[in-house]
């Protein structure tokens, strides 16, 4: 059963995550390395042979490298990872941020990493694809598709080895359901027991590569069945669907009856990187009527659970959060190269 | 003579080579159908010689292999070098080794085109350099080139070859520009180039390190006259021009962005040790990549990596 | 329809293989580099830390490495191959030398390969697990678990590249079925209807590891069709039901239709590698009662297309091949180091 | 004292580090639960300890990383190193860098164990040697034991260390003894050993052909005296101890497997070359494998890696 409080946590991350994304932009320095932009540079770069978008991290209080922004998908991460204790364990992909902020609330740690700052989570040594937190179970993104499932695994193996109930969650996209390691940790999983949550967010694109052109059929969750791990397909705007599954996911997987794979139908309003154009802006206007803020907005007042002033008061409070990261990140130092011969090996 | 990018030489190379070759294709994520509508380089392609795939690198590098053994020609896309650890096995034991084990019965035609390298401020999974790998593994040969010119002259002359090649572009070159011939030209594997001439002191520099060495020959230039090679194919390379040079000149340095221990810099110190060691008048070094997963914050990552005032001083150093 | 003449035919190629491997018994020395057999090496070597079994390859005549029996298991290959047109490319396993005699029947180049002499099929340089045939369309057996299945899309794309009607074949164990590799490939088969059959010999063990505990359930099949891919369980110890699934699929194949995965449930009646027994002799013994041959050899004389004397005619026959190859092989000098630069890269 | 094997050495290395420290176990193919009935040596710690997998190094790979993370000390058993190929990505870029990424917050104590080297006439998918590849990735450390009493005295450490190591075992190791002392002791990572003191000439060599070179030493002990130093490990190499023998002799041979090209070897060369290139007498040679994957045949197999009569042919070519 679903409490007030539960409701306005809910909304509270997603907005989190929301305003945090929408913040980066402002940072975010798109200028490349195409500087020139020649009309040969343009035409090569469309043509894809520049698969690689990239970009200068010009000033001091500019994002570099390659963001991801999660807008679009944040009930996903939030249904999944408001049922998380801190002793639990996400891995997640290149797009991190939302399982970041849903999991850790670390809006500090996660901004001034991106701004390259002493004072990120990781000290600036992991960047946007990369966040960590071990205090709060946050066991990395991953710049490597697919590269981040077999790592969850082994949080969840050691909560067998110890006997305690911890799971694992890790996090990936429809791109990442074609990397092989998916498929030999469900089946690992699934012979071992082990407590872990494998979310799927199809949101239809790898990059630029539709998923239509990338899977014979709609769905992905029936290749897991064939694995023997239960199947979950979910709606990933609901955040109440999400969280209702991997409610009975988690549960399972607390009580030793292993694995669970959960296909969350989603979409990112932004670009793959960054918030350049996405490749079908009919297709995004259409899913922008479904925003999962929204219609969880919706969906509270109608039942009475959160009035509009209480939804905008939450909202107000995440934005003077975010300005709070923000200032934190600004006053905090770049990170120093003195500090790295610790990691010299 | 006309000004093109180095990005539009490789494109240059490929779309004469597919023209000239109805068995060459090219096979890699996001270089596919759904860009059609922008009017691009490959739309005359369309639809059976340019395939988008999922991101299953292993799959089709390996598809790759066995379509070159079957007879075709493919230029393989790895999006970042670094996603090589995912098919590595298809590079280096499938690959790389099918002609020997097939006692030469089958050969493998095959180009794995891939960039490299940092800058980009991309973190730890999209900046390495892994020529050393490569070339370390029987079977392949290595290039990498550094400027339009040789990007062009070499991609052609890789998909040509009847061995597999990987060839490897730094990022931050691709929007460099070059005057160059019109028309066609092709660049021999295993020639290096002389990018400057000198007496005092040989660079050995590679792929995007050889911007960073010019530069640095030029701030040195009022004191020492820097000769910058640049072997351009690190398998077969060609320990001969970089031996003479080292002969006329008597000092060694390498310099590149992979990582210093048991890089290919120590191979080439290896190589004209052996050749020229008597040459030499001081104790050839190699700068490169420091022993660190390159980090994210750009004043972190500037470190990991030999910039152009480490070159200059590294120069200073070996010539006093 | 089944004439006679094909009855004959996959007789032949059964025993080509089963008589083949049995003479193979003879040269393949296995006397480790245990010489010492001190209690303490077998008390490591029984406890699996020793994980490969070695052999020195001592006097001429001998056949060295690694070597993976067929024997039991005849009718998969046999079933597939006898279909395919020298065109048609296989790619195969480790356990290599039954699908390499089924698709090129050249027990000379074989044999001779394997005692490491320049005859070989391979001219030595490949070995026991790498054995090719160009002409025959043979593209490999593999060392590395899994590593032949994407190279078996290569001569499928081509196929289709060039308009031809061509198919490829590419053979695996339960073990291989736990290799990403396995499902990027079906995913990309099935994208693009590639002409590709999946052969999955299901002989119920990985070396030492049963199929058992390394799969939560007793079949493979159930993911590919996971996968969108039509997958076929089929009785390994029955030529002619192999041999019907695997028609259906390469006329699917042939037609553009796309892969189709076939699971043939197996058994081979050998060691894991060379002919040290069986780890369950009893469950071994059950097996043997179900040799493809005899069980082919009854069924040919039940259906009267074979008579006892015509059916002993052919395996006399091909023991005068195996005799054969053995004295051509044995007449064939060590492989020369000279011819060796040729491969120097 | 007491004479043991090599693998007896490796399996007393774990049963111990498994008795004293509840958190080790061992992950990998074919050591499992199968073998319970011959009473093997792991039946103390079944059901927990012991974890018998698929054939998904990738998976249990990165389950063993992501175990460490969580606190565990896993032992990584890969059957073959050449089937890193498959899990390369685990290894090299999630263990490896993880620590770096995640800003120190995790560290991944896992040891990946795997038995490489030719010699076994496996063919070209079961006799590499790898080092290399793994010396070359920043966070990984790397040993390779060529006796019984550094082979359990490393893997004590390595299972100590709190970073990952990669521990390579050459097979034709596995039955060699020696008498070693009762109990425990440990083995440093960094500090070679000298095998055998000579005055003539340095022959470094690692992991096998530390046996090899030993053997040459014997051959060639009428005319010369010949030191022979074996680093233990590659990451950390202990350039000290080589550059103080190679001072005293003038004189480097490195020995090794793997192909010369780009090998453990160039980088031996280019550190002695850095620390004490002003003691050589003649340019250091490397003797390693050729540039060809290697082949099935004996002879072919033989030709392509060092045997003990290139070592003694080479030594007297650098004495004389
Ligand atoms: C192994 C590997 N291949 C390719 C890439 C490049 N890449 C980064 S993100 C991406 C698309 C990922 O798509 P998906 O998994 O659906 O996640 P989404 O971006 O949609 O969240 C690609 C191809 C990579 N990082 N790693
Ligand atoms: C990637 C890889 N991992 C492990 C091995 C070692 N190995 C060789 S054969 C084998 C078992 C294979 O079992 P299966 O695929 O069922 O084939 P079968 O031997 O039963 O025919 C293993 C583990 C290998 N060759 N390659
Ligand atoms: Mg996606
Ligand atoms: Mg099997």
């Amino acid at each position: 059963m679903l409490r007030r409080n539960d409701c306005a946590d809910l909304l509270r991350h997603m907005y989190r995550i929301r305003l945090f994304e929408e913040r980066l932009k402002r940072y975010y320095d798109y200028s490349g390395y195409f500087q020139q932009n020649s009309p040969e540079a343009e035409l090569e770069r469309s043509a894809g042979l520049l698969t690689s978008t990239l970009y200068d991290f010009a000033s001091k209080g500019m994002i570099g490298g390659a963001v991801h922004l999660y807008i679009g998908q944040e009930a996903v991460a939030v249904g999944v990872c408001s049922l998380l204790r801190d002793s639990d364990y996400v891995t997640s992909s290149h797009r991190d941020h939302g399982h970041f902020i849903a999991k850790t609330a670390n809006l500090r740690g996660a901004l001034a990493e991106l701004m390259g700052r002493e004072g990120g989570v990781c000290g600036g040594c992991g960047g946007s694809m990369h966040l960590y937190d071990r205090q709060h179970g946050f066991l990395g993104g991953n710049g490597i598709i697919g590269g981040q499932i077999p790592l969850a695994l082994g949080p969840a193996f050691a909560a067998r080895y110890n006997g305690t109930d911890q799971v694992a969650v890790t996090f990936f996209g429809d791109g990442g359901a074609n990397q092989g390691t998916l498929y030999e940790a469900l089946n690992l999983a699934a012979n071992w027991s082990l407590p872990v949550l494998f979310i799927c967010e199809n949101n239809l694109y790898a990059a630029t590569t539709p998923a239509a052109i990338a899977f014979p059929g709609p769905d992905i969750a029936p290749r897991a069945e064939g694995f023997g791990v239960p199947a979950i397909t979910v709606d990933g705007q609901d955040v109440l669907a999400v969280r209702a599954a991997a409610e009975e996911a988690i549960a399972r997987a607390r009580e030793g009856h292993g694995p669970t794979f959960i296909e969350a139908k989603t979409y990112r309003f932004e670009g793959h990187c960054g918030s350049a154009g996405h490749a079908d802006p009919e297709e995004c206007a259409l899913w922008r009527q479904r925003d999962p803020i929204e219609l969880f907005r919706s969906r509270c007042r109608a039942e009475g659970w959160l009035t509009e002033a209480e939804q905008d008061e939450i909202r107000t409070a995440v934005c003077a959060e975010v300005d709070d990261a923000v200032a934190f990140a600004l006053q905090s130092p770049l990170s120093d190269p003195r500090h790295l011969c610790r990691f010299e090996i | 003579m006309r000004e093109i990018t180095y990005a539009a030489a490789v494109a240059e190379a490929l779309r004469e080579e597919m023209e000239r070759d109805e068995r060459v294709f090219v096979i890699g994520e996001d270089i596919g159908p759904v860009r059609e509508r922008s009017g691009d380089l490959f739309g005359q392609f369309r639809q059976r010689r340019v395939w988008q795939t999922p991101i299953s690198e292993a799959a089709f590098t390996g598809l790759a292999a066995g379509a070159a053994a079957a007879g075709l020609r493919p230029v393989v896309e790895i999006m970042y070098c670094d996603f090589l650890t995912v098919c590595l096995d298809q590079v280096c034991n499938q690959a790389a080794k099918l002609r020997l084990m097939s006692g030469g019965q089958f050969s493998v035609p095959v180009v794995i085109k891939t960039p490299a390298g940092c800058g980009t401020r991309e973190g730890a999974h999209h900046s390495q350099s892994l020529e050393a790998w490569l070339m370390h593994t029987p079977g392949l040969k290595v290039v990498m080139p550094s400027c339009p010119y040789d990007a062009k002259g070499l991609l052609k002359t890789a998909i040509r070859d009847d061995d597999p090649v990987v060839y490897i572009q730094h990022r931050l070159l691709h929007p460099l520009t070059e005057a160059v011939p019109d028309g066609e030209w092709t660049v021999m594997l295993g020639e290096a180039a002389t990018k400057r001439e000198g007496v005092d002191v040989t660079l050995v520099a590679t792929s995007y390190a050889v911007v960073k060495a010019l530069t640095a020959a030029e701030v040195l230039a009022p004191r020492y006259e820097v000769e910058v090679v640049d072997p351009r194919s690190l398998v077969p390379l060609d320990v001969e021009a970089i031996a003479a040079s080292v002969r006329k000149t008597g000092r060694l340095l390498v310099v590149h962005e992979a990582p210093v221990r048991g890089g290919a810099g120590a191979e080439i110190v290896r190589r004209v040790v052996e050749e020229a060691g008597e040459a030499l008048k001081s104790p050839p070094r190699v700068l490169g990549g420091r022993a660190i997963p390159i980090p994210y914050s750009p004043p972190l990552e500037d470190a990991c990596i030999p910039q152009v005032s480490d070159i200059v001083a590294a120069v200073e150093v070996l010539c006093s």
